[in-house]
């Protein structure tokens, strides 16, 4: 058929939704890239960050040809390889994490287009005029309103349909595709957290511009248990600050404390500082069983399963606020809200209420009725060996703690009178319940925890939401020199191996050698737990500077992206590098120039592998601890053994660095001790100069020797000139290198991959 | 079926590791190979069993057969300490890495291992790591040495108390001390 | 910030995208529904048809905290239970299906839009006037354009991101929820059945309008193999009617045999009369083993994920031809097509080429070249002794077969001579390739299977899409008085229990019964793998009308479409009930009146699963086969002990019928014999006339006297009034009714379950 | 560990089958029984051992102690000429569906039943359904009688040659036959 009709390509359409006549900057390669679109950049950093799998489950069982056993050479009824599946796990996992993330985004937008317009303005404060960088670099779009977070989010939307294909039976037939594919998804993930943080500043007006945010108080001992308790548990702040809104307009917010568990937490304290933060996941069970809570008000992601019941059981009341997690309940949301109350309040009935507004009014009501009449006991010390007669070592419990922990031996002791065990397994208590759930003797395990949790205030950072551009301005030049050794992030959840204090301790040490040291999500909050002699908190001591020394929580999860947009701005404004629809270009200098890590040293959800996925695409490297190592999936190199040749973008010669630097893009490291020193190493990169490189050696071969007792054991890969040497390590070092017989190494002026792989991308566009 | 101590490990496959209780067939097993290496986590330094750190017991095995060791995580320094200098420091997860290669040259550059023996790890993180040397290192067998049940591994003690396990290590330690396989 | 903005509400913001202002009906209560707009649907649903879980694990192993053990009352380290953690992975499963079909109608939709714009008109012929059923009751859109169907592809794409999100851990903590959303994942993957293949038909002009469809050659026997052969395997037809356009274009039609696999052959024998359908998935390995096809193009979907080391094994050349399976292969796509014949000529090398139009030309180009030095042997009888000679009867075969099919004993047969017992096999064979996998003999057992795989040409109807609006018109009364006593779809993968043909069987029980059956994807397929005695298939034997004792073939799996559109136009052609944004009311219609079933005998996929589960919404039961039950989930009522109330929707009185009609929404069916009594009670509906019940039940007593020697044994459930008896069972049924002590049943004049739960939806709403 | 005869039954989890191997004890735990049930699967109408169908086998046993039958499938027919009539004809689904609900009153509404026995089903459908059971009936024990080890099973047999289990099944009716537990 033929018929003379105007048509659209899929690149005018692009073109057409970033405004591409718009000419803040010309538009690069790849605006709003597909799922082939970045493949070969992927395929350049999987050649050096091979994929390392450990298979959780020998098997698939997917389909219904399954169970297959893929162990060894044997493939699937479907032809599938072990690798090829640990790959598409993978996928899957990415593809949660921007689900979650990307969802709850849609949602807040769509809210906030209800409240304010589609037009309504985008304005992140005087300091912030880059305001998003990920939307700039990865669609090639400058939002400037709600309706443009929209086109992002659609655009995830898009791609996320694709991805999700992908893991059907019968797709991908390669783990490095799969691998592109979840990098892919990664840089959807970073979009995504954008979007929602974006929309949430503007739209709950959360801080911004400022680097100075309250401090806030932080524990489960924090909370006034003489008043009303409603405690919201998840990462959607639409009802939390409907909730604070509701208080406020009745002039009820000093009858009625508000607390939160996990990011909702961490929101809701960037719109009210009366709001107290309890905890991160790993307190959630805790808290819950505590009966502290009045009313428990959840909406979406990493709540507890059980929490209706749980709830129940601790004569809490219960107001599930989102479609995520409805947990069969009536919908009430068209009742009238004193209807609701009452059912509420006389039957106990647990309600989904999907308007925030309505659920923060009945919160609120249900409250101020019920508390009166609910006794909040907690354990004592001394009521511990009563509780604990029945037990009779079994040792159960230690075998179902996800965290394998002595849970019987705490028990055993802490019945004798003598209670540090079980202080010990409860700084290193995941809060899950299992020990609990098998007991064969029903020992009441969390409950007994109460006897011995701090009760202690902590003080916490509240989020400060983007990074500045005029911090940027003033550390940019610094990073990328290497002379601020390096900017260190710590995210993430709270499935932490240990204490749940080696983050601070972790954080602590980078702080005082002058890194840059950024906290958000769980992290942030268990950075909280450490108080020095004077009882301060890490954020106490260090300035909230996006500057050498300081300490920084940019906020919940979804605020990890002006993490990468941190990285992102330092190519934009120091490097002068154009954003627009360029992800290779960016994504190459920071890989090559700009020394940031991250840590997710707690990470379980799916969540938090898409947003280590999506730096990693970004060429930001991360360390995780071992529980990662049931992510199945790690991009490691060797290197020794590896080509660590860069292009000179200026020379436009090949130059073989024989520098790992960054070393992998995800590790999993076993101790926090070998993971301070992989961190300090992680963040050496090819651009430093000789002072910078000094600088970030200096911290390198400290630690190393404080941690490990000797010099680093591949220092000599790291020396390119014997000015690289700091001075104070100058001559050991001298005679190691003559021992290892190190020669110097080729001058690199501009490293960079652009040239080493085919790319659309032009070697000049890696000048600045 | 063989439970491993920490339920979080439950195998789930058909390929689990042959228990072994006798430690004369595990130093059979240690002297037979051609080049064995010990893997030692940090737990290695956090455990005692007889008044000794289990990184002792550790040195005393590698000292006993002349195994070269990797110190992995942070256990360089108290090795030191002990008088050993490890003939690698990678990391668990780094080594696992070269081992599954085929090709590599080992820690000494003569050749990749054939018997790699694990003591003192995360029971989690080495039976993730084993998991990978399983599926793709058929050149290989594994060894744990902890107390633990590893299903993953290809050679694994079974559950034990402190004491049998102590009683173990020290007979492991007298067997690979006597000349012969 | 008080500012007056045009604000718009998301109500608001649908009712722009359907064009409310069109009234080509009123706009009902559910325009485009979200997550939880049709929640109390479900739950209604769920009630009666609880969901009855087998799980396929005993763990979870999604999160960095497992492996959980989910056994008996033990929850996850996040609180899940095991009925929950099937609820997720079913949910899972929907969510693949979802994807893979939308993303599938994405990437046609952009492609159909490149080329012929946004306003390309959407025309299903003379006699389809009611275009889109599917799209106008669940959005509330008469699509009209390209455009159009875009908006509907964007819906699904909306509303997957939730679906997606609602996976992760810490989301939902009800199975009855996660069933809900599983529901709605069924309803959106029927959106994107039907924009997919909409599209398609109009797009590349795909038969419409028209019964009598070609009848094509079917059977891996019909390829000319003189000629150079292309093998495409998958289902997205954008490159498969490209090599038809190409070769047409050359002239070189007669020159090139082009066969297809899987669904793509259903589509590309819907464009040119001259392509070859192979055969299901089940064929797959074994086809491209046999080294036949020169060129093998894959495209997406229950592809091998090895066909590219089989294809090198078999001497194929590979081009791989969609972003969702790449294989680790370079993209090519920006090279000259006769630079890359070159290189696959010259080096074999395999390729990754996302342009259609230059896959096609490089596949035909490559085909032609390579074909005239490739033989295409094919093992005959006589070689296979000396094949089978190191056998040594270990049975590892056996043990490794998904079928559980006896291999060893067929092989050992066929090495003395005997070839029967292979042949038994390869008709049971699902082709996944793991006996030879792992023989430690090396037997080449699929490659054996030439000498006994019948080389013979079948008739297989080609898909001729939707329905007629005028069969509709002719058929809807008879159907819903149940005077045509149902119409029966047999549907999906071919992972059969027993023979391939058993679903040929299954559809001429039917056929000749006058009902009207309905076939597509794989099973329409193996449909044809039957010749009667004088060498007809069925699509010989029946005509191929929607009417009584019709044999129609719709098309591929995205063709299930028009199944349920069937359904739906039966209630707004027959019943002129509104279908606009109206699920509820045309769900509880179907459910209460269209006496429907569907059988996924073979059912492997998640694809499958989505698809099932959207016919449950919708109220059609589906029968699965016993491999289904890995799905771990069905939809079962308890006949005897539940509550089969309803409300008589003209009389407004609730009515206890006690009728389980249907018994159950999806069921597991262990045998062809009981699937076939099974089918015939589940097209019984509470609104027979007794006319129509005598004609069913005249089925259903005929069949289970004849498969299970008596009377049905829950009969008296099904008969209201003695004149439901059919005449010729009268006196033996009237001993059995008095044996049981069977009673009368009220008057039921108009069955709804509307009334029966809360519901936006007015009782006179069902009233038509 | 016990592998099941087909390899798609892997285990996946700690609760697993007793494998019991003696007919005796077999015996002992049917008679113990308070309301057993046997159930028969179409697999029944094909298998054959010592000339005999396997139906009969299993007509053989619900005669010897009195076990109410459930006649899936299609298997009703051939039963009823051999003379059997069962207590229920639901599909095995269904039965089972059923049987998980411990308030049910079984197929002779006497209350229901504490011992389910499966006899002549594809495996992996078997493995499934006794999975439901395993998980949502406590209430009950689930005992397979076919020559396969089903890990979902209570008690189960283990991987048999046909000779072995025609063997055992003679052997078990002849226990059952005779008086006492
Ligand atoms: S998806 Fe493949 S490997 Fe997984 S169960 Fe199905 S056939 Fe087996
Ligand atoms: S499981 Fe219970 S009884 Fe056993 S050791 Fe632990 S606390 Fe004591
Ligand atoms: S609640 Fe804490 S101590 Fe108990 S099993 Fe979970 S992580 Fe271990
Ligand atoms: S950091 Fe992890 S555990 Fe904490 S809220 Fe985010 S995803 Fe959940
Ligand atoms: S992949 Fe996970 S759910 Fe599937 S069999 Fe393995 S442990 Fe079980
Ligand atoms: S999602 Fe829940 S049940 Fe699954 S592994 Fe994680 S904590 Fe365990
Ligand atoms: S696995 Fe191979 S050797 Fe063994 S019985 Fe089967 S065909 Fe013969
Ligand atoms: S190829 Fe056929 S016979 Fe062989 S294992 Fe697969 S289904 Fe069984």
């Amino acid at each position: 058929m033929v018929v003379i009709v105007k048509k659209k390509t899929r690149k005018d359409e692009k073109l057409e939704i970033i405004r591409a006549e718009d000419l803040w900057e010309p538009v690069g390669p790849t605006p709003m890239p597909d799922l082939a679109d970045l493949r070969n950049w992927d395929m350049r950093l999987l050649k050096t960050y091979k994929p390392f799998y450990a298979p959780f489950c020998d098997l698939c069982c997917f389909c219904t040809y399954g169970k297959c056993d893929l162990t060894g050479e044997q493939g699937g009824a479907c032809g599938i390889d072990m690798p090829t599946q640990q790959g598409r796990i993978v996928l899957l996992a990415c593809c949660g994490g921007v689900a979650a993330h990307g969802a709850h985004g849609r949602h807040i937008i769509d809210y906030l287009i209800e409240k304010y317009g589609e037009d309504y303005k985008i304005d992140l404060g005087t300091q912030v005029a880059v305001e998003a960088p990920i939307i700039r670099t990865v669609l090639g779009l400058k939002p400037e309103t709600l309706g443009d977070l929209k086109k992002a989010i659609e655009y995830v939307e898009r791609g996320l349909i694709h991805l999700v294909s992908s893991l059907h039976t019968g797709q991908e037939g390669s783990d490095l595709d799969y691998e592109s594919k979840a990098l892919h998804a990664g840089m959807l993930d970073h979009v995504a957290l954008e979007v929602t943080d974006i929309a949430q500043i503007v739209g709950f007006s959360f801080p911004t511009s400022i680097a100075d945010t309250p401090l806030v108080d932080f524990g489960w001992g924090v909370v006034d248990k003489t008043k009303p308790v409603i405690l919201c548990i998840g990462h959607n702040p639409a009802t939390a600050t409907s909730i604070i809104d509701y208080l406020n307009q009745n002039n009820l917010q000093d009858e009625v404390e508000v607390c939160g568990i996990c990011c909702t937490a961490l929101e809701v304290t960037r719109y009210s500082k009366a709001a107290k933060v309890i905890g991160p996941l790993s307190r959630q069970l805790f808290f819950v069983r505590s009966g502290v809570a009045d009313v428990i008000v959840t909406e979406e992601q990493c709540i507890r399963a059980d929490t209706s019941l749980e709830a129940k059981k601790a004569g809490s009341a219960l107001i599930a606020a989102s479609d995520k997690a409805c947990y069969g309940l009536d919908n009430v949301t068209e009742k009238e809200a004193d209807e609701i109350v009452k059912e509420m309040v006389e039957v106990g009935k647990q309600v989904l209420i999907l308007v925030p507004e309505k659920a923060a009014e009945v919160a609120v009501k249900v409250a101020i009725k019920i508390a009166r009449q609910r006794e909040k006991e907690l354990i004592e010390a001394s009521q511990v060996p009563e509780l604990v007669q029945e037990c009779h070592n079994c040792r159960i419990c230690d075998r179902n703690c996800p965290n394998l922990l002595p849970v019987g031996e705490a028990v055993e002791q802490a019945g004798k009178g003598n209670l540090e065990k079980l202080i010990e397994v409860f700084n290193k208590c995941l809060g899950c319940g299992k020990c609990e759930q098998d007991c064969p003797r029903n020992i009441p395990i969390l409950k007994l925890m109460q006897a011995v949790a701090s009760g202690e205030t902590f003080k916490l950072r509240s989020g400060r939401g983007p990074i500045h551009d005029v911090e940027i301005r003033k550390v940019g030049a610094p990073i990328v020199l290497g002379t601020i050794p390096g900017v260190v992030a710590f995210v993430g959840c709270s499935n932490f191996p240990e204490e749940i204090d080696e983050v601070a301790e972790m954080m602590e040490e980078f702080a005082r050698r002058k890194y840059i040291v950024v906290a958000s999500g769980c992290a942030a909050m268990a950075a909280a737990t450490k108080k020095d002699a004077e009882g301060k908190t890490i954020y106490e001591k260090y300035p909230p500077d996006f500057d050498a020394g300081g300490v920084l929580n940019v906020g919940s999860c979804v605020a990890n992206s002006h993490i990468a947009g941190a990285a992102i701005k330092i190519a934009n404004i120091f490097a002068a590098l154009p954003l627009r629809a360029n992800y290779e270009v960016i994504a190459d200098y920071i890989l090559n120039r700009v020394g940031a890590c991250g840590v997710a040293w707690g990470a379980y959800s799916w969540k938090a592998a898409a947003i280590a996925t999506g730096c990693n695409r970004w060429g930001i490297p991360v360390v995780v601890g071992p529980h990662s190592s049931k992510y199945r999936r790690l991009y490691l190199s060797r290197k020794e053994e590896d080509d660590w040749t860069v292009m000179d973008g200026r020379t436009r010669q090949l130059v073989d660095t024989q520098e790992p630097s960054p070393e992998h893009l995800i590790n999993v490291v076993e101790s926090k001790e070998r993971a301070i020193v992989t961190i300090a190493k992680l963040c050496i990169r090819k651009n430093d100069t000789p002072q910078g490189r000094q600088i970030k050696l200096n911290h390198y071969i400290a630690l190393h020797k404080q941690y490990l007792g000797t010099l680093p054991d591949d220092l000599h890969l790291f020396i390119r000139r014997t000015t690289d040497i700091p001075i104070f390590f100058k001559k050991e070092v001298m005679e190691y290198l003559q021992k290892v017989g190190w020669k110097e190494k080729p001058v690199l002026t501009l490293p960079t991959l652009i040239g080493t792989y085919p790319s659309k991308v032009p070697l000049e566009a890696v000048i600045h | 079926m063989s439970i491993p101590y920490h339920y979080v490990n439950v195998p789930t496959g058909f390929k689990t590791a042959r228990i072994i209780e006798d430690a004369s067939e595990y130093a059979h097993l240690i002297k037979r190979a051609r080049r064995p290496l010990l893997l030692l986590g940090p737990l290695t330094l956090r455990i005692s069993l007889n008044g000794r750190l289990l990184m002792e017991y550790g040195v005393d095995i590698a000292k006993a057969a002349n195994i070269p060791v990797c110190a992995t995580a942070h256990t360089k320094k108290k090795l030191l300490e002990l008088g050993v200098t490890p003939e690698s420091t990678y990391d668990i997860i780094e080594i696992i890495n070269h081992l599954k290669d085929k090709e590599w040259r080992g820690v000494k550059k003569e050749g990749n291992h054939d018997l790699v023996m694990f003591l003192g790890f995360r029971t989690d993180l080495g039976q993730q790591g084993l998991s990978t040397l399983k599926h793709f290192a058929p050149h290989l067998r594994t060894m744990t040495l902890c107390k633990y049940y590893y299903p993953n591994a290809a050679y694994s003690l079974p559950n034990l108390k402190d004491d049998k396990w102590g009683e173990f290590l020290e007979n492991l330690i007298a067997n690979l001390k006597e000349k012969g396989v």
